[in-house]
C-alpha cells in the first residue's frame, strides 16, 4: 500500500507526471469535466446570492481532479451513493447539467423535481442513487445496496460494484464503523472513499480523528485501503478503478482516501472565520484546475485557444442550464402529496394546514 | 380453523413469505443460529439458508440502513430490531432515511421494507427495555405503522407489510407473543390503514391497540355480563390512522375511552382523544379519557411495575366513571 | 428594556452561566473555532477557552452521551446539537440514559445537563434538515423539554435549564434565531412547566409554543383591529406540560386552536386538543381545530414547503372558521 | 505488546504459572471472591427459577478470573462503567452481597432500591456508576465521566482513572467507535476493557468482527491495546493495573481486551441450542475456578479443609444475603413518582393509570 501521506507540497502539477501515458484526449476530457463543474458551481454560488436557490448549498470547487477521477473509474453499471456536496458528481455522472441546475432552482424538471434540493442529487437511470445530507447516513444504506448486488450477480470482471463517497468528519461517527464491519463481514463489492478536504465545517481532521491517516481506519475490519492525491485526476481514477476491480472480482470492500482541498467555505454563505490566511493560501495554491491547464499546455495537448473553448463552452452549458431552469415550471402544491407513498393505503393524510382531518357529520 | 399462537402466526408468515417471493429476506441480530431473542424465526435458518435469514453483528443503524438500501435495489428486507428499545440507536436511519427516501428523491425508488420489533412493558425487564415508543414512528410521514394484536392480524398485517413498497414499521409485543387466536389458512391480506371492530357494542367505545386491545376486549366481555356493552375499536394500523372507524363509532356510543400502554401525555391516546374531538365532539356525553401507563421510567420491581402500568382494572374502574358521568346507571 | 435578538439572548446567557459557574461547560459540534453553525456560541471560545467551549468530531451519540458522563459527575454540560434531525443519532444516549438515569438507580445520581437544538422549516433545507421532532422528547417522562418563543424566554428558561438538576431539552428554532424583543438585564430565571399568557383576549384561545406562538401573537394582534379578541397560550414548556393555564383560559373562551409546526397525527396539538377535552369540555362551544404540517417529507422547492407549512393565514381562517361555526358573527 | 493471540489451549492452570510471585493471602483472597461470584450467581439463577428474581438475569460465571482480576486493579478512588453482565463487578467493587440481592429481588433495600435490576447494579459510594442495558451504552457515558476527570484535578500517580467494561459483541456498534474515538482526541484517563467471552448472545466473535482481534480495534484512534488471558487473575490484574496507571499519569486511554469464556447460556433463560456441545465442553474445561483451585491446592497455599471452608463461607454469605432479601419490603407504589425527577417543577405529571391528569371544575 503506498502511502503518500504528504500530497500537499507538490500539489497536482507535479502529480501531472503521471499523465504522461494517458492519451491526450481522455485527459481533455477530465480537464472539460473539471471546467464544467467548477464553472457549473460558480455559477450556483451567484444563483445563491440572487436567491434562485434556496437551503445550503455546498460546492465541490478544489475538489475537481477527485471527483471526475472517481466517477471516470466507474462503470455505467456501478451505483454512486455521496454526501450532501454532490454537485460534481451528478454532472459526471451524467445528469443533465439543466435537470441539476433545475433542482437547485426547485423546478419540477429537476433531478428530483425540486424536491430535494442542492443535498440531494438523484437519478436512478445513471445509478447515482443520492447524495445524503446527514453526515455518516449514506453508509448504511450504500452498504445495503452493495449487500443487494450480491444477491443478483456473480462476482467477476463484469459484475456491478457500487462506491459510496464521505467526508474526512464522516470517519468519526457511528455510522461509519458499523458500515465498514458489516461490508467486510459479508464480502461486499463496496468501494469507500473519503474526500479528505481536510476540514469538516471548519474542524481539523487532526482535531476530530484519533488517526488523522484516515485509510488506516480500514484496519479494525482487516480492510484494505490507501491513500491518493486527489489532486492527480489519473491517480484518484487508477486507485479507485483498481479498488472497484477487486470489488466486482473479489467481492472485497476497500477504503480510498483521496487528499484533496476545499477552495471555499463549508456551505456558500459560510464566511470562514475560522480559516487562517495561511490555510486558504495553501488551499489556493492547491487548485487542481490551474494546474491541471497549466500541465495540459506545457506538454502541447492544449493551446490557450483550445482552452479558451473548453472554458466558454462550458460557460455555454451552464447558461444553458440556468436558462432552462429558470424556464421551468415550480413544483405544483397540488402535487404535494403525490410521493407520500410508493403503495397507496387508505387513511392516508393528506390535507393542508388548517384543514380538518375527519369530517363532523 | 385452526388455533395458534401469535408468535406461530409470525414465525408462519415469515416463511411463507420467505418461499413465495425471493427478494424477500430477513435480518437481525441473532435471528439465525439463535432463532431470535423471541424465536419468532425459528426454523427459518435451516430452512432457507444464511443468505435469506442473514444474522448480523449488534448494529442496529448499520444493519437497518443496510436493510434500506438493499429494498431500494428492489430487495425486500425483512429485519428483526430485537426489541423497540434498540432503535432508537437506528433512529435516523428510519426517520432519515427510510422515511424520506422515496418522497424527498421525487419518488424515484421506494423502499419496500419492514421492521419488525417488539415493545411493551411488564416482563421486569426495567426502564430501558419495556418502553412503548409507537407514537414516535406514527408521527413520522413516509413510515406505516401497524400493531396487530391478536395472531390472525400478526398473519394478515406482516403480509400485507411484506408486500407493501413503503417502509412499515411492524409493532409486536412481549406479552402478546403466547397468546392464542384462530387463524385462516392460506393467504391473507390484511389492509393497512383499517381498524377493526374487535366487539361490537352500544354504550361506550373502548380504543385500543396491541396488547391494550386483548385487555379491552376481555374487559368488554366482563362487562358484558352486568349488561353495559362496550364496543372496542382496535386501530391496528397507527399510521394511516382510521379516524372514520373511530369516530363512527363514538358518535353511536356517545362516550369514549383510550386504553393505550404507552406514557400518557403525548401518547398514541392524544391522537384518538384529539381525532374524536373533531369528528364526533357533537355526540359526546362526556370528554373521551385516557388510561395509560405512569410517567415514569418504568421500575423493575414488581409491585412498581404493575403500578405503573394499565390494565383491565384500571380500564373497568374509568369505563365506570364514564358511564357514571353520563348517567348510565339510573 | 434592552431589545436584543433572540440569538443574543442565548449568547448572552451562556456568557453569564459560564461565568457564574465553573462546572457548566458547552459541548458540541463546531461550537468553538466555527462559532457554531448558527453562531449562538460566537466569542466564547475566545473568552472562556476550549475546556469550556469543547468542539467536538461529528459524533452526536459520542459527545451527548459525554456530556451525560460529565453531568452525572457533577459538571453542568450543555451540548449543542446543531438541528434536531440529528438528534436522532443520539436518540438512544438522550432517551435511555439521560432520562433514565436517576430514576432507575433509584434516585443516586442527577443528571444536570441541557442539550440545546434548533427545529423548524422553512429555511428549504429539506426533507432531513427542517423537522420538528419536540413532541417525541414531550413524550418521555425523565426529560423536561422547553421550547421559549421570545428572547427575554430564551434567556429565563435557558438560565433555568442549566441550573435544573435534570437534563432538560431546550428547543430553538431557526427561524427565531434574528427575532428581536425586549429583555430584561441581570439574572432572570423563568420556571420550568409553566405556561405564559403572550396576549389576553377574550374570544377565542390559540396555544402554540416557539415560532407558532409568536405567529399567533402576530395574528392575534391583527385580528384585535377587527373586534376579534384572541388569548394566546404560550405553552413554553411541553414537559411537564401546563394544562391548567391551557384548561383555564380556554374555560374563558370557550374557543380553541391550536398552532404548531410539527406534523399534525400524532404531534403536539394532540396533547393540547387531548387536555382540553379533560379539563375543559364543558365549557367548549366547539370542537378544538389544529393548525399543523401537512404530513410529508418536507419539499424542497419553496412553493411546496410554503403549501406545508402552517403560517397567520391558515391560522386567521380557522380562528374565523372557529367563530363562525359558534355564531360569534352575528 | 504481547499478543496472546491463543489462550484457550493451556487455560486458567497453565496461566497459573504467573501467579508464583504472588503472597498466598492475595491468591486466596482472589479465589474467595471467584467464590463468592460463583456461588452468588449460582443461588440466583436458582432464585430466579423459584421466580424471586424477574426479567433478564446474565451471569458472569466462566469470567469470575477476569472480574476479579479487574477489580483488583482498581483503586477505591477510581470510577466503574460496566454493561448489564454486572453482578460480580458489584461484588467485587464492595457491594453488599445482601444489597445486590436485594436488588435482584426488586426489594427497596436493593442497591438501587429495586428500580433497576439484575443490569443495574450502581452505587455512587463506591463508585460504579452502573451497569447498563443497551449495548454500548455505557461507552459514552463512562467516557464523559472520565472528561470529568480531567476537571477536577491533574494527572499524577494519585489521579482518578475509570474503567468502562463491555462485551465482544459491543465493539461492533457505533457508540464505540465514537467513544473510543473522543477519548483519545481528549486524552481522557479511561480503560475500556473488552470482556471477549467469544459469543454476543449467539454470535461468535469471528461473524461479528472484521477484525476479531478485538484490542487491534484501538488502531482506528491510535490507542494503544492489548490482549491478556482471562482466565489468569493475575495478569488480568497486571495488565489493568498497567493500563490504569498509565491513564492516570498520562492521561492515556487504553483499550485491553481479556479472553474469557462464558461457561452459561447468554441469560439465565437462554436454552442455547445453538452451541455444539464442543464449545460447552471447551468452556467448561476453561472453567477458571478449579483450575485455580487446583493450583492453589498443588502449590499447598491452600488445603482441602481450607477450601472447603471458602466455599461454604461464601455459601453462607450468599444465604444470607438471600435472607436479607427475602425479609426486605417491596418498594412502595406510593413512591412512583419519588425519583422521575431531581428538581421538582411545577406541573410534572404524577397520575396513575387511568386517573385524571386535569380536574374539570
Ligand atoms: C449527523 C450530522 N451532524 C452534523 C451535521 C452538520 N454538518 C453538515 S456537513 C458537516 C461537516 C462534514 O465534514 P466532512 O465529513 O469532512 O465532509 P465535507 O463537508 O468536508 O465534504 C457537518 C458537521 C450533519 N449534517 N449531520
Ligand atoms: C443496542 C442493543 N442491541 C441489542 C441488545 C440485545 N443484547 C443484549 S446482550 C447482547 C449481546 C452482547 O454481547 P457482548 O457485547 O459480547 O456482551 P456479553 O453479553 O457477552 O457480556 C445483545 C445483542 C441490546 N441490549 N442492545
Ligand atoms: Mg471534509
Ligand atoms: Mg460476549
Amino acid at each position: 500500500m503506498a502511502d503518500t501521506t504528504d500530497t500537499t507540497a507538490d500539489g497536482g502539477a507535479a502529480a501531472g507526471a503521471s499523465w504522461d501515458n494517458e492519451q491526450s484526449e481522455v485527459l481533455l476530457d477530465y480537464y472539460r469535466q473539471m471546467v464544467l463543474i467548477r464553472t457549473f458551481e460558480q455559477t450556483a454560488s451567484e444563483m445563491y446570492k440572487r436567491a434562485k436557490i434556496g437551503g445550503y448549498c455546498h460546492l465541490n470547487s478544489g475538489e475537481e481532479a477527485t471527483v471526475v477521477g472517481l466517477m471516470a473509474a466507474l462503470e455505467r453499471r456501478d451505483y454512486l451513493f455521496t454526501n450532501y456536496r454532490d454537485h460534481g458528481y451528478a454532472l459526471c455522472r451524467g445528469m443533465e447539467p439543466g435537470a441539476v441546475m433545475a433542482e437547485l432552482f426547485g423546478k419540477s424538471t429537476g433531478v428530483a423535481r425540486g424536491l430535494g434540493g442542492s443535498m440531494h442529487m438523484f437519478d436512478t437511470e445513471v445509478r447515482m442513487l443520492g447524495g445524503y445530507g446527514v453526515v455518516g447516513g449514506q453508509l448504511p444504506v450504500a452498504t445495503g445496496a452493495a449487500l443487494a448486488l450480491t444477491y443478483r450477480g456473480e462476482a467477476g470482471t463484469e459484475a456491478e460494484a457500487l462506491m459510496c463517497q464521505l467526508g474526512d468528519g464522516t470517519t468519526n461517527i457511528g455510522a461509519f464503523h458499523e458500515s465498514l464491519n458489516l461490508a467486510a463481514i459479508w464480502d461486499l463489492p463496496i468501494v469507500y472513499v473519503i474526500v479528505n478536504n481536510r476540514l469538516g465545517m471548519g474542524t481539523s481532521v487532526e482535531a476530530a480523528s484519533g488517526e488523522p491517516e484516515l485509510y488506516k481506519r480500514g484496519a479494525s475490519y482487516r480492510m484494505e485501503g490507501d491513500r491518493v492525491d486527489g489532486n492527480d485526476v489519473v491517480a484518484v481514477r487508477e486507485a479507485a478503478a483498481a479498488a472497484m476491480h477487486r470489488a466486482r472480482t473479489e467481492r472485497k470492500p476497500f477504503l480510498l482516501e483521496a487528499m484533496s482541498y476545499r477552495l471555499k467555505g463549508h456551505s456558500v454563505v459560510d464566511p470562514e472565520r475560522y480559516r487562517s490566511s495561511e490555510s486558504s493560501e495553501e488551499a489556493k495554491e492547491s487548485d487542481p484546475l490551474p494546474a491541471m491547464r497549466d500541465w495540459l499546455l506545457a506538454q502541447g495537448v492544449l493551446d490557450e485557444d483550445k482552452a479558451d473553448q473548453i472554458e466558454s463552452d462550458a460557460d455555454q452549458q451552464v447558461d444553458d442550464a440556468v436558462s432552462f431552469a429558470d424556464s421551468s415550471p415550480d413544483p405544483d402544491p397540488a402535487d404535494l402529496f403525490d410521493y407520500s407513498y410508493a403503495t397507496d393505503v387508505a387513511n392516508a393524510p393528506h390535507t393542508l394546514p388548517g384543514e380538518p382531518v375527519v369530517e363532523m357529520p | 380453523m385452526p388455533v395458534i399462537t401469535y408468535r406461530q402466526a409470525l414465525n408462519d408468515t415469515l416463511r411463507a413469505e420467505l418461499t413465495r417471493d425471493e427478494n424477500v429476506f430477513l435480518i437481525g441480530e441473532e435471528i439465525g443460529q439463535f432463532e431470535g431473542s423471541y424465536k419468532i424465526t425459528a426454523g427459518l435458518l435451516d430452512e432457507f439458508g444464511p443468505t435469506r435469514v442473514r444474522d448480523t453483528p449488534i448494529a442496529e443503524e448499520g444493519f437497518v440502513g443496510a436493510a434500506i438500501g438493499a429494498a431500494m435495489m428492489g430487495l425486500r428486507p425483512v429485519a428483526e430490531i430485537m426489541t423497540i428499545n434498540f432503535s432508537l440507536i437506528a433512529m435516523d436511519q428510519i426517520v432519515n432515511h427510510a422515511a424520506k427516501i422515496y418522497g424527498m428523491f421525487g419518488g424515484q425508488t421506494p423502499v419496500p421494507m419492514v421492521i419488525r420489533t417488539p415493545g411493551g412493558g411488564g416482563q421486569q425487564l426495567g426502564a430501558t427495555h419495556s418502553q412503548n415508543l409507537e407514537v414516535w414512528y406514527a408521527h413520522v410521514p413516509g413510515l406505516k405503522v401497524v400493531a396487530p394484536s391478536t395472531p390472525a392480524d400478526a398473519k394478515g398485517l406482516l403480509t400485507a407489510a411484506i408486500r407493501d413498497d413503503d417502509p412499515v414499521i411492524f409493532l409486536e409485543n412481549l406479552s402478546l407473543y403466547n397468546t392464542k387466536g384462530e387463524v385462516p389458512d392460506g393467504e391473507q391480506v390484511t389492509e393497512i390503514g383499517k381498524a377493526a371492530i374487535a366487539k361490537e357494542g352500544t354504550d361506550i367505545t373502548v380504543i385500543a391497540y396491541s396488547r391494550a386491545s386483548v385487555i379491552a376486549v376481555e374487559t368488554a366481555r366482563k362487562l358484558e355480563e352486568e349488561g353495559i356493552s362496550v364496543e372496542v375499536v382496535d386501530l391496528r394500523s397507527l399510521r394511516p390512522l382510521d379516524r372514520q372507524t373511530v369516530c363512527e363509532s363514538v358518535r353511536k356510543t356517545s362516550r369514549a375511552v383510550v386504553l393505550e400502554d404507552d406514557w400518557l401525555s403525548y401518547g398514541v391516546g392524544a391522537e384518538i382523544s384529539a381525532t374524536v374531538m373533531e369528528g364526533a365532539f357533537d355526540y359526546l356525553d362526556a370528554p373521551v379519557r385516557r388510561v395509560a401507563a405512569a410517567e415514569v421510567p418504568l421500575p423493575y420491581a414488581k409491585p412498581m411495575e404493575t403500578a405503573a402500568l394499565p390494565d383491565a382494572q384500571d380500564l373497568t374502574k374509568v369505563i365506570r366513571e364514564q358511564l357514571e358521568a353520563t348517567s348510565f346507571f339510573r
